[in-house]
């Protein structure tokens, strides 16, 4: 029998210190499991390596299984973070003229596609009495977004944290908003159907460890900090910015958290971003931990 | 296979060579051949006995080479066919050898490679010897680009002469070359064919040449064969200034 | 006419023959797929994704991606072939231009699109221009490395020729150099065709809503199998065009070169 | 070696002079660095770099990353080389082989590697394989390319001596065709060196955790531009060399033509 | 200026073309010429005054064609100089025009394109009569290369005769040409001659060419000039079968 779980990580994440802290290898191996490892550079990567199999387990944000479901990919939702709205935010040039949301009418923003801040401004806008089609938006990849924030290319930048964080220290931009009181901005803990049927125990020890590391994480943000700015490559002083704007926590899939998701998938579906319209609670393993 | 077009025919004999050998005998039974609209060669037989040393003349561009390039198979008749020993040739002969009138030598292989190129076992010392012969045993190992036009022509000579044919196609061998080294290449040439009997057809401009090595001298004109005769001499002919083939020579050179 | 007529039918066999095994791997993939060897989910099947093509192309989206995206890629071929051909012109006569750049153009070359990125849109933000510039780069070495080696093996006997007969220094590349060096700018040109629709899919990373290197990426994103097969097939069907495109000016170009020649009458 | 002494100045200026571009614009950017020309954060300075690379040089990772990086990159190189000479002596010498293959080959070419991820990660999964046939398909094609085209303008003067001289299939190819084809094919390879490093940095995006590709990917997402502009010129160094190395087999291989004779004897 | 070293020498003359043209002398000045360690050409003083006919005659290597190209200015001699008119040869002379021993045929040009490719104004009409010239009038449009071998050579010498040369240097041009050929070009070439008056230096492997065509002979044997005679014969020269030519012709012949 093949008991090897395949678990994906991003290089900011829970995930990363469960590995360096061999939490799950200590859980796992004297069940006679082998935990194999593998990053990917963002969310859709990864979903993309699980919806061919490649991959058991892994972590993204809000968007990413939102395509991957409405693509027809074999994934449930098993765990969930708490909400970090302050995770996310919308950015301007220190000596931008724009001071709400509402000034960006007919101005160019920039975002990642598809992702979380993509919500984050269709919700900002809404709530500031705009609708999406008063901006321009140009879409781009956190790197570009960041090059093309700095070249001056853009208005304004939607984008997530640890970049947020990043690009605020080195160029001194200004938050218009964050997500406090318009998104939740959710981590979601994502595993193949395959994986989930066959081996629940696993997938639940799995979530066991990453729990605990959140919980150790609570306690020790700067150290936290400091283990992450290697292999981000990033100052641990940013970093520890990044860290103290959310908490952290393995929480079940309730309802509630369904129906969040569900809104962004309508959204999506209104903005065509996805072909189909699809439900959240088909793919989501409710009220467990 | 009837003479019935070209003006002179001789019968076919039987080989000269000592040596009863791989030599082939060559038949052409109306043969014709055009490129495009332009016809170059018409209805043309012709029958070479195995062994036979044929020189061909004709004026620039009467289609000498194309000749040969339709007995070594390089190229097909637009009509009538052409037999080689017991085989009609379609495509390329095994025994056939051309030396074309360019020298087409190898560029990445140095002149003794060149020169070994068709044989197998003991390549590398047959073409030593064949250089010698040759009087390049000096450049062996130079690569072609540096030879002068006539050093070519004779690497090209020494390649055909080790190749080991039973129907060796000359065209122009010796244009390249001065009288002296032009006398030692006939000297060596006849000597191999003796010694090897292939059948020869070899083309020249020369009619001296032709008279000094061959046993039947062929002149083509418009399109076909204006003359066939027989070269009656004594090997080897050193000087031929007697009056028969003084007259012969006339002959030929008018019907050119 | 008569003769058209007449070979009419190995004449279709032969415009057909480069085409059997791209169909016999199509029918696999549909054999396969309907009888789920194949998860749809994973590769569609090609009659899903015809179907795709069909919705796509009806509703005009597929052209109009296409077009955008051919018209970035051929201004970014100009601009890009047109430097790679001058600094290869230049570099294949003359040994001092060679020292100077032939190197640092070897080592860009070596540049991935992907990783200056970043440096583009600082330089020329995020409109068209990066986009072109991107492709231009893309275009140039293949262009470049080409030329200059077309003209460095044109065949110096017809070079020293030329000299010997008084050419002037433009009569000597336009009637020896350029002609003699064009069968091998063909060939970069062909390549240059290609990597230009292969960096057109980077460029429209950036910032881009259209082009089908968009349409592409995009649909990758959101695990859209369908979408991403479709572009593969037209990015497919735009590589056998720029081909045929480039067999046709070469057949032209090239018409006194014997193996151009061959290659024309037996598939032509 | 008297010779060589005497030549010895001149010798070091040839050898020097292809650096001089580079080394003028770096200190070009340096000096823009200094004087705040170019803001730090955007293009940081030669010396910020070199900081960069030395760091990374003391702590192995640069290393580390480029030799995982070169091994891959030579093992797809090995099979994707192999396969498109394969092809392309196939289809260079045969017809039918030329009408069945020649076709999807100028498709498949076409089709970027970023869009085909998602099906290389279904056939290979998200191991070294997956990376491996990336650099594989990527340095096949211009292997396959310029083999084809060198074996077909062979001079065919040659290849009907040899077929006349009675020679096999087997010397035939191996003694007039490849070496005639030589020149073109080692252009090809040169291609493929290159493409080889750009289909990396595509493929070390699947999930990898090394490789220099990885490196500069991973650095662009953070803007960490010291460790891009770094990455950008490892890859740069990495062409340079693949140009040596192909320059030195040029050298070799075509000791007997005279354009390479002339390079060789000019440049070194 | 001393001829100490050429073994026979004349003194420069006066040109002799009716036409005091561009025509322009060689004085070649203690010239030698190594290829590596090979030394082909060994201190060589020659003078050729303005609208001489020159012939050379040697053996195949001895250096001829270098010689040939040394005067071009396609190679630089090792010592000594060279001097056309009154410039020194360093590199290309802008009114020296070569016919190679190989044709040099642009592939891409059709025939009557080769032919013009040294003229500017009005290059189609004189190409066209060039070709006339030389009997190809009706192969204007055809590519190079279907053309034979001799009909190459004669593409070669009409883009040689329209080129309109100072001084023109021919490298074996009549080597594959049939003996009729040959002596249409041989009239074709003495008629350009006298109506230009450019100086002319022919190669050729045919003594009785050199003395049917040049002013003098030179012999190149051994690295040097072995024999350096004047042909003092009535033009237009077709049947030299005289006493005193046929005793020059074994000279010649001798000292090759
Ligand atoms: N580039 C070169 N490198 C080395 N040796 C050369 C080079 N060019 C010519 N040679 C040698 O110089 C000698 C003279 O060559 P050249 O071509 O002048 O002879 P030639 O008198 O024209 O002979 P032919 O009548 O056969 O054409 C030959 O031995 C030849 O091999
Ligand atoms: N491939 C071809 N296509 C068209 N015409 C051709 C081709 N090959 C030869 N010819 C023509 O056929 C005629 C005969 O050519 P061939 O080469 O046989 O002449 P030749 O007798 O060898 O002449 P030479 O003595 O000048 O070599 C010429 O007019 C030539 O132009
Ligand atoms: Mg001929
Ligand atoms: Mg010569």
């Amino acid at each position: 029998e093949d008991k090897t779980v395949r678990i994906g990580f991003q290089k900011y994440g829970t995930l990363i210190l469960v590995k360096a802290q061999g939490l799950l290898e200590e859980k796992l191996e004297p069940q006679g499991y082998t935990i194999e490892w593998t990053e990917f550079p963002a969310g859709p990567q990864l979903l993309e390596a699980m919806n061919v199999g490649a991959v058991d387990f892994g972590t993204t944000g809000e968007a990413p299984p939102i395509f991957a479901q409405a693509a027809g990919a074999p994934l449930v939702y098993v765990g969930v973070e708490p909400p970090a709205p302050k995770a996310e935010a919308i950015l301007v040039p220190e000596d931008s003229p724009l001071q709400t949301v509402a000034d960006l009418k007919g101005k160019t923003v920039g975002l990642n596609k598809g992702s979380n801040v993509h919500y984050l401004l269709v919700k900002a806008l809404e709530a500031a009495g705009l609708s999406y089609s008063d901006v321009e938006v140009a879409f781009l990849t956190p790197a570009d977004g960041r090059a093309a924030f700095e070249k001056g290319a853009l208005d304004a930048w939607v984008i997530w944290e640890p970049f947020l964080a990043a690009a605020e220290a080195a160029t001194g931009a200004r938050q218009l908003t964050d997500g406090t009181d318009i998104v939740e901005n959710r981590e979601y803990y994502l595993a193949s159907r395959d994986f989930v049927d066959g081996d629940p125990a696993a997938v639940d020890a799995i979530l066991e460890a990453i729990d605990e590391v959140d919980d150790w994480i609570n306690e020790n943000h700067s150290e936290v900090a400091e283990q992450f700015a290697p292999s981000v490559g990033m100052p641990a002083e940013i970093l520890n910015v990044a860290v103290e704007r959310r908490t952290y926590g393995v929480e079940p899939i309730t309802p509630e958290i369904i129906a969040a998701q569900q809104a962004i998938a309508d959204v999506f579906f209104e903005l065509e971003l996805i072909p189909t319209a699809i439900s959240i609670a088909d793919a989501a393993k409710e009220g467990e931990s | 296979m009837s003479a019935a077009i070209s003006p002179v025919r001789t019968d076919i004999r039987e080989p000269q060579s000592k040596h009863p050998s791989k030599a082939q005998s060559i038949v052409i039974d109306g043969m014709s051949k055009s490129f495009g609209d332009r016809r170059v060669l018409s209805d043309i037989d012709l029958a070479i006995p195995a062994g036979q040393f044929v020189a061909i003349v004709g004026r620039s561009g009467c289609g000498k080479s194309t000749l040969l390039r339709l007995i070594a198979g390089l190229d097909q008749a637009t009509a009538g066919k052409i037999i080689v020993g017991d085989r009609t040739v379609e495509s390329l002969q095994p025994s056939t050898r051309l030396l074309f009138q360019d020298a087409r030598l190898l560029p990445w292989q140095r002149v003794i490679g060149n020169v070994g190129i068709a044989r197998h076992d003991g390549w590398r010392k047959a073409a030593a010897v064949a250089l010698e012969d040759v009087g390049l045993a000096d450049r062996a190992n130079d690569w072609p680009a540096v030879l002068s036009g006539g050093q070519r022509q004779r690497v090209a000579l020494a390649r055909a002469l080790v190749s080991d044919p039973g129907v060796l196609l000359l065209d122009e061998p010796f244009g390249a070359l001065d009288a002296l080294t032009r006398g030692e290449m006939h000297r060596l040439l006849e000597r191999i064919w003796q010694e090897h009997g292939f059948t020869t057809v070899l083309i020249t401009h020369d009619v001296s040449e032709a008279l000094r090595l061959a046993d039947r001298v062929i002149v083509l004109r418009d399109q076909g064969v204006a003359l066939d005769v027989q070269v009656e001499l004594p090997r080897s002919r050193r000087d031929i200034g007697d009056a028969a083939t003084m007259t012969l020579r006339s002959r030929i050179l008018a019907e050119v | 006419m008569l003769n058209r007529f007449r070979g009419g039918r190995s004449a279709v066999l032969r415009t057909l023959a480069p085409w059997a095994l791209p169909l016999v791997l199509l029918i696999a993939w549909e054999i396969m797929a309907r009888s789920g060897l194949i998860e749809s989910r994973l590769l569609p099947a090609p009659s899903a994704v015809f179907a795709a093509f069909w919705e796509s192309l009806w509703n005009g989206t597929l052209l109009t991606h296409t077009a955008i995206s051919t018209e970035r890629a051929f201004k970014g071929l100009l601009i890009g072939g047109g430097i790679g051909f001058v600094l290869g012109v230049l570099c294949g006569i003359s040994r001092p231009a060679e020292t100077m750049f032939d190197s640092s153009m070897q080592m860009l070359r070596n540049v991935p699109h992907l990783a200056i990125i970043p440096l583009v849109i600082m330089w020329f933000g995020i409109g068209e221009e990066a986009k072109i510039f991107l492709v231009a780069i893309g275009s140039a070495f293949p262009i470049y490395l080409n030329t200059f080696h077309g003209i460095r093996t044109v065949d110096s006997g017809l070079i020293e020729m030329a000299r010997v007969y008084g050419l002037g220094r433009f009569a000597l590349y336009w009637r020896v150099i350029l002609p003699g060096a064009m069968p091998s700018i063909l060939v970069g040109l062909r390549y240059a065709l290609g990597i230009m629709w292969l960096t057109l899919i980077v460029a429209e990373t950036i910032s881009a809503s259209s082009g089908i290197g968009y349409m592409t990426m995009n649909a990758r994103e959101f695990l859209q199998t369908d979408i991403v097969v479709l572009g593969i097939i037209v990015y497919a069907l735009l590589g056998k065009l720029a081909d045929s495109a480039t067999r046709a000016l070469e057949s032209k170009a090239l018409a006194w070169h014997p193996a151009y020649q061959a290659t024309e009458r037996t598939t032509g």
